[in-house]
């Protein structure tokens, strides 16, 4: 219980976004998970990057499967509608949703048990349809929810609560994103709201799949030595290839850094990302080179986060299925039956 | 030697070889019989493979226009070496069989109480095509012409329907009209035609269509305004989609953007396709998916979230033989339990059983209507018999009038004038609660759908009371559902009797015939078709009514009369099954039979239990 | 005011936030009473969440050793203070409360009818430990000690606990001793000890164990044979697998190598886990799983296919409170349905309904011997208050001359001999076909295995008639397996009486109890415990043999009702249910009433069949 | 139809392996696909793999799932028990099966429909676990037995029978099975058997999960131009890597290849394999290499085939599960039951 609502009464002195909400506007329900895990930053980060971008709160939609992560959608954006679906299948319930009104803005919350256990085939092929929505794995490797055992991202090796090494290979859900046809890749780390708050925000603003893997530790089953999924661990071996600054397409763009280290990124919408590149030469737009970099950094042990991988010209589900402008749930009776006449018609040549 | 005689009732049989051409052709005979306006029922018996396995058509012309199954074969058109030894045996003795005799048979390859008549088919083709795939594919057009001949039918017709089906592609008219025709002037030259066998013109068909169920579910689907399909092939359900795919096309294209009013989605399995309609019907359009038991079975864990967080949804099952994957190019009614009591913990779901297109175009309208008044899966029950086969039927209507009922939808408007909004309270006593769809306002009426119990605002809860008061409400929506389904329909005796037959789905044409057959026997039975679950009223009255009630299926352990004796209470003894599951269609005889042995038995011992038995 | 005073008979109820360690403290103090030689029946009542949430132990004291829920709370210990108003709310006038006094409550928040015991454990729980972890954590084990003190137990028996669970770990037996002792000391200064309410050592024990229903059925899959078992975590069934693997390891390592001699894989979902349990069985091994109603929904497909492909399988299923993700900790008996006709198409499976740890061990280890008998999937139908409560019971015993019945298995030499061997073909008339094990034979025996229909011989057939048999093959052998499955308990009344009862599972101590209740109120039922399905000949003789029966579950729609009357052919109006399904395990106290009322009212009317009416 | 039975008498004259099994042991019944269908050479191809390794056939267990390429395994080593499950969950079955028997040699024969669309979860998984199997997918872009339709396999831009472009991201399994574990990977060409029999040989040898894809047209639905599966177009852009021979541990190793050219990898049974290199210098050892040269390759629409991934010191499951050497389904009674003695002890501890 990391986020205990604030009274009512401050609201009014809070500091207010574009459309006038205020923070508290995008929060949701007391938060039931372990005192520090890190589903709640990730949910704090959710809450501050819909804030900032102005986003009607009720023009999202919140999808989750069935996990301590997949609780999550609940602590956030009280006035959106949210679907906890069942376990491993919110990929298909946002495919969905996102067919019959292609003009909300999905947000689909998924652990690493939903998405790379149970869930792995829903997720494979919600990235490679192109299903416009923002897709965020809160990755403790682990399944929280049933009490602590290893889940398909733990890494080969790393030590459960109780001693015992994982000998399966571990599933990279950021690798096969890329593989599978996402447009907007990140990694992420839970205790890094720094980077990971404009990651989502990029995504939002996203046209197409967009993923971010967010390493998010379970505190109370995987967050002791020798796990590669703790807090240390992950600050230790967290390799970031750069940050990113999203602008909104109606503020002029000012950035600081030094000319050369920026690399821009107009999306879709007109919303810009800049990404300022550390360390390494890395280039987020290049898909092979984006998957080549991440096995070699993982085979030395290292977590590379960052804004991995981004498709300025993406497409979406929508585009491939040439469906009308009109989200298809604002259709009306006259828009979609034929009538009578026909059917006679259509009868006359049945004969 | 005797050789049956006939005038538009008898049946043919087309023995051929699976990928091979020949379903166009035989269609095409069909339709020209029914030009003629004579009624025919087609079905195709067909191997769960692409090629190369044996095939038949199996045509039966009933100027009556029986719709079910006869049984029997007059006229075998043998086209098929694997098959031919009982393809020859099937034939009534005094029958007629059709061959292609380019290659010689010995006699003993044959029977001495058959007509024979044999066409040397290959060879005319060989002779009169250059090209081989032309070689192969207008052997079965000359097989049409020469029935044509043979059955005294007007080549006229067939030529019609040759210029219809290949309208803008002359090269083909012509080849087909040619071989047609070649086929049709060998017979007349060869045989004394008409066989014994014959069509005559007549106007039995009247206004009538004819079409296959999975195409009429498809445009019913379209009239019913649903707009997202998620689908996995599977036989014999993959032809809904295709059809609500070209009726979509047709009918739904933006004639300015050239953009689709609709979405279809082939998804990766049948998980993915029931949560994409889980997840459109939940953001607010009618969405439905189509397929068969083994995706019935996966489906069920997302079935249950869509009972339990009311969601509407339309699942088209086009039943075909099971368990597993069992008889997949078979028909069966054997998923009614499987559809009724999906998904682990207490459910009931609501279930309709169209009798043929005709209905299976109403029913697919009609129940998108439903799933959004009752705001659960509402499950379209056809089988591969009237899915796949093509059906003369009463022409579709419908009222244009007629507004889609989108059930109870709370707008912006209403929350803004402060109604108050709980989710899952049951404000006017029918058990249905209000919903919003999202995006509706900017502050109110949001929820949080969930899988898990809840109390009656959408927020979790694990109290005892909040589980029972939403169970309790689940069951009066069940009662309200009672209601809405469509009613019963009763077919009266001549007279009035303590027998009573209770079945549904594409039993109905066999059905009505071994009534008539019964009624001209003087066994008299009234027969209600139940066209929905849970089950009307007038269900209960009906088994009330009588002394013993047949209830006739098409699986092995009787579903529905299960459902029956559940739902209603029932005394298990009352309901006598009729039972028929070896994954061909019921038939007229195989009923009338059953039914008038257990009335012939009672008539001599009166009412024990031991006459309770399995007929099948 | 009054105090309640009972001597080894009451309820005390522990309110705790979860993740705060209280659990083992509440089980250290039932083990106490327990070694005590006072029989306890313990209930977790706990939230789908791992910290911060209300989490409730409730242990019931009987000295007549009573399973079953009483309801009520007679003592309550008041931890939490987000549930506190409603803890409060729930103690029986004159009860007890020992509550944390270390923050001052106004007097509004108590009650005047009960006796109020405020303890500091923080306070004194601050001075004496200096580290904050061992603060929170002694504090449980300091309210045991108090407990022990206001309750006259003896301490030592409490110290032997602690010296036993942490044997090896000196410092922690040192801290948690001290703990308990100044919370024991503590009562003994500042209360007048015992309250109304006491232990006093006795021997109702006997030589019961004490052991939760998913650790027996681990160990009696370790004693079935078992060596691979394929999951996927779910509560309430984890622990299952958490056991056999314990147990394994203990049991089952190789004493040379080190090696194991079993396999226990979780899969990636239930799909994976039971399709790797096929696979595992086809190839001939014993091989089970464990799941709940999601899981079970999840395995339609799966369980078909081991149906008609007729491969041993064993599936737990520890149930829960559904429908859909429903109450993922709480208890229900409502997956008798899903289980029984599993999977679309006509099937029906093998259920087994253990009452308690003692007979859940026997029937895992039984469930076997009927899977590779049988050759089909067999369910374990448990539930959550069996599986996850630790109950007394009968010590387990195993009959070292018992063989595994590894069924019809053919093997090589057999083979050799010339013995025929038709896979699907019913040679004893018992409708159970011989099997071989991949690998078996160079050259003979082998066979492809489908879950499409084929003939006797497992060659692909699409004919009716191969079907037929295979069907009607299938039906004989449940007729066999309705004679293997474990036969029926029956208890008389003491008087001969027109009523029966029938109930199953872990509804069996509150039934043993409402027996008793109503015979000492004269109302005489005979009872039957059903323990298996396909039912056995002694159900339905026991049905004819009475006016009514009661059918009691824990379930809405009276699911074992429903398959007794379809199965036997039944008249429903026979049966009257008995129905709870809060989620909450039923009492006998609910089943006394609902049964004695009904027959109260058939005193003065007598029977008509409005009186069979729902019961809850 | 393409194979139909020889006559039994033939067989006496006809050559025998070490063994003394002649080729036509290791055939099945009369094959039901369609004339010219890629799964029969498949098929071929393993009839002829397995007379060459002088397996003996009811050594092995051959599992599959449904689909014209899942019909399969009936159609070779009729003397082999087989198991055509359900649709894409033949991975768990033999997974099962490999629990229960390690001894014996696990073929699982699958289609892209099966693998790449309903199966795609289970085919992940099994790869990740290390099941000791050959797994060979007969990708031919469509579902052949649903008549037609796209699978997940088909390239975005491959043109349908009926003219529909498809407009979703395919699903590589090789990249897949390199990136989940597989231990044994390759691509070949069902019209290309001198590839592909010593390619299944080298997958049968080996020891861990051996993930083969085999390009096999679809003559009824996806052999037409404009299809990226279509004999023609798979003969146009194949790229083999290498040509492998594989050596019997008790045959002399003779290679007529010019030193150099030729790599020497030994499997845990001393089975040799030879990889003669072909155009580019592609080490198959090298794990990220290959997943980079595939992706290359793929985005220049060439199709990478050959051995192109091995790891000579390849684990399985049952090393991971440390279970006992003798097969599970041989352990009897006395190695399972602890007794009453065992018992009786137990329960005094539960007093
Ligand atoms: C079909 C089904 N199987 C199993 C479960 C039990 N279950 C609930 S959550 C969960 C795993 C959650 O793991 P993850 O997605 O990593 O979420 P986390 O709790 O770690 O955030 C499982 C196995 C379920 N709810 N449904
Ligand atoms: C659960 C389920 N859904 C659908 C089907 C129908 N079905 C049978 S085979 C198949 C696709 C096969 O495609 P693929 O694996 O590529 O094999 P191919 O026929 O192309 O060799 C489908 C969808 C089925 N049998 N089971
Ligand atoms: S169990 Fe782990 S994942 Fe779940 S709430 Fe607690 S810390 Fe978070
Ligand atoms: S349909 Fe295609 S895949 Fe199936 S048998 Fe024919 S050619 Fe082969
Ligand atoms: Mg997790
Ligand atoms: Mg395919």
């Amino acid at each position: 219980m990391t986020y205990l609502a604030k009274p009512r009464l401050l609201s009014e002195l809070q500091p207010r976004n574009e459309l006038g909400y205020t923070r508290r506007d995008y929060e949701g329900a007391i938060s039931t998970l372990c005192a520090g895990c890190g589903h709640d930053s990730v949910s704090a980060a959710i809450v501050q990057a819909c804030y900032e971008l102005d986003i009607q709160p009720h023009r999202m939609a919140k999808l989750s499967g069935i996990g301590c992560s997949s609780k999550t959608p609940d602590y956030f954006l009280g006035a959106s509608h949210g679907f906890n679906s069942v376990h491993g299948r919110m990929p298909s319930v946002a495919t969905g949703a996102a067919l019959a009104n292609r003009d909300l803005i999905y947000l689909g919350v998924s652990g690493d048990g939903d998405s790379a256990s149970i869930g792995i085939g829903q997720f494979a092929h919600a990235m490679r349809r192109g299903v416009n929505m923002t897709y965020i794995v809160e990755n403790n490797g682990v399944y929280g929810l049933t009490k602590g055992q290893f889940s398909a991202t733990a890494d080969k090796g790393s030590k459960s609560k109780k001693g015992v090494l994982n000998a399966d290979s571990p599933i990279d859900l950021v690798a096969l994103a890329l593989q599978l046809g996402a447009s907007y890749v990140g990694r992420s780390f839970s205790g890094d709201k720094e980077q990971l708050i404009p990651l989502i925000k990029g995504a939002l603003r996203h046209h197409g799949p967009a993923f971010i893997d967010v390493i998010s530790p379970c505190v109370t089953f995987n967050n002791h030595a020798g796990s590669t999924k703790s807090y240390d661990y992950v600050r230790e071996h967290n390799e970031a290839v750069n940050r990113i600054e999203v602008i909104m397409s109606r503020h002029p763009i000012e950035a600081s850094y030094a000319p050369g280290s920026l690399r821009r990124v107009v999306q879709h919408d007109g919303s810009v990302l800049l990404l300022r590149k550390l360390g390494t030469e890395y280039d987020p737009t290049d898909r092979i080179g984006a998957m080549n970099h991440l096995h070699e950094r993982h085979a030395l042990g290292e977590i590379v986060t960052g804004l991995l991988y981004v498709d300025e010209g993406a497409e979406d589900m929508h585009r491939n299925l040439n469906t009308v402008e009109t989200p298809l749930n604002q259709l009306d009776d006259a828009d979609l039956c034929p009538g009578s006449l026909a059917l006679d018609a259509l009868n006359a040549s049945l004969r | 030697m005797i050789a049956i005689t006939a005038t538009n009732d008898f049946v043919i049989k087309f023995a051929n070889v699976n990928g091979s051409g020949s379903a166009s052709a035989n269609e095409m005979f069909a339709r020209a019989i029914i030009r003629m306006g004579v009624p025919v029922a087609p079905r195709n018996i067909f191997p769960s493979n692409i090629q190369g396995m044996p095939t038949w058509y199996e045509l039966r012309v009933s100027a009556e226009g029986w719709n079910g199954r006869r049984g029997g074969c007059d006229l075998m058109v043998a086209l098929n070496a694997q098959t031919w030894d009982r393809d020859i045996a099937e034939i009534e003795p005094g029958g007629y069989l059709v061959y292609d005799s380019t290659r010689e048979l010995p006699r003993s390859k044959f029977r001495d109480d058959i007509n024979v008549i044999g066409v040397p088919l290959t060879a005319i083709c060989a002779k009169e095509f250059a090209n081989p795939t032309q070689r192969a594919l207008f052997k079965n057009i000359m097989y049409v012409g020469v029935l044509t001949a043979l059955l005294d039918m007007e080549f006229a017709v067939v030529e019609q329907l040759i210029a219809q089906q290949y309208r803008g592609k002359d090269k083909l008219i012509e080849g087909n009209r040619r071989a047609a025709k070649i086929g049709y002037d060998h017979a007349r030259e060869h045989f004394a035609c008409p066989l014994g066998l014959r069509i005559e013109r007549s106007n039995g068909v009247g206004d009538r269509i004819f079409i296959d169920g999975n195409s009429a579910v498809g445009l019913g689907a379209v009239y019913g305004g649903a707009t997202v399909a998620a689908w996995y092939p599977i036989t014999p359900s993959t032809s809904v989609i295709e059809a609500f795919s070209a009726y979509c096309r047709k009918y739904r294209t933006d004639p300015d953007s050239g953009a689709a009013r609709y979405a279809i989605v082939q998804a990766e399995d049948e998980l993915a396709s029931i949560g994409m309609v889980i997840g459109a019907g939940w953001n607010g359009v009618r969405a439905f998916t189509a397929t068969s038991g083994p995706g019935i079975s996966l489906m069920q864990e997302f079935i249950g979230l869509a009972y339990f967080a009311e969601i509407p949804a339309v699942i088209v099952n086009v039943q075909r033989g099971g368990p597993s994957t069992g008889m997949p190019t078979r028909t069966q009614q054997s998923d009614l339990v499987a559809c009724a009591y999906a998904s682990h913990g207490d459910t009931r779901h609501v279930l309709l059983f169209p009798e043929d297109p005709h209905e299976c175009f109403t029913f697919a309208a009609q129940s998108f209507d439903l799933a959004e008044r009752l705001q659960t899966p509402v499950f379209i029950m056809t089988d591969l018999d009237i899915g796949m086969n093509d059906r003369l039927c009463a022409p579709f209507d419908w009222d244009d009038s007629r507004c889609y009922d989108r059930g109870k939808v709370m707008s912006a408007e209403e929350l803004d004038e402060g109604k108050s909004f709980g989710r899952y309270l049951d404000v006017d006593g029918d058990g249905i609660p209000y919903r919003t769809i999202p995006g509706t306002h900017p502050s109110k009426g949001a929820f949080f759908t969930r899988g898990t119990t809840r109390n009656a605002y959408a927020k979790y809860s694990e109290a005892g009371q909040d589980y029972v008061y939403n169970m309790e409400r689940l069951r009066r929506k069940q009662d309200t559902a009672r209601k809405l389904i469509p009613a019963p329909v009763l077919a009266e005796a001549s007279q009035s009797t303590r027998y009573g037959v209770i079945h549904y789905g594409s039993t109905s044409p066999a059905m009505a015939e071994a009534l008539a057959q019964m009624e001209a026997d003087n066994v008299h039975v009234d027969a209600l078709r139940v066209r929905g679950f849970p089950f009307a009223d007038e269900v209960n009255a009906f088994i009330d009514a009588h002394e013993a009630v047949f209830v006739v299926e098409q699986n092995e352990s009787g579903q529905l009369r299960s459902m029956l004796i559940n739902e209603g209470d029932l005394n298990p003894k009352k309901l006598i099954r009729v039972l028929h599951y070896d994954g061909t269609p019921i038939t007229a005889r195989f009923i009338a039979d059953a039914i008038s042995t257990v009335i012939e038995d009672r008539k001599v011992q009166p009412l024990t239990p031991s006459l309770n038995k399995v007929m099948s």
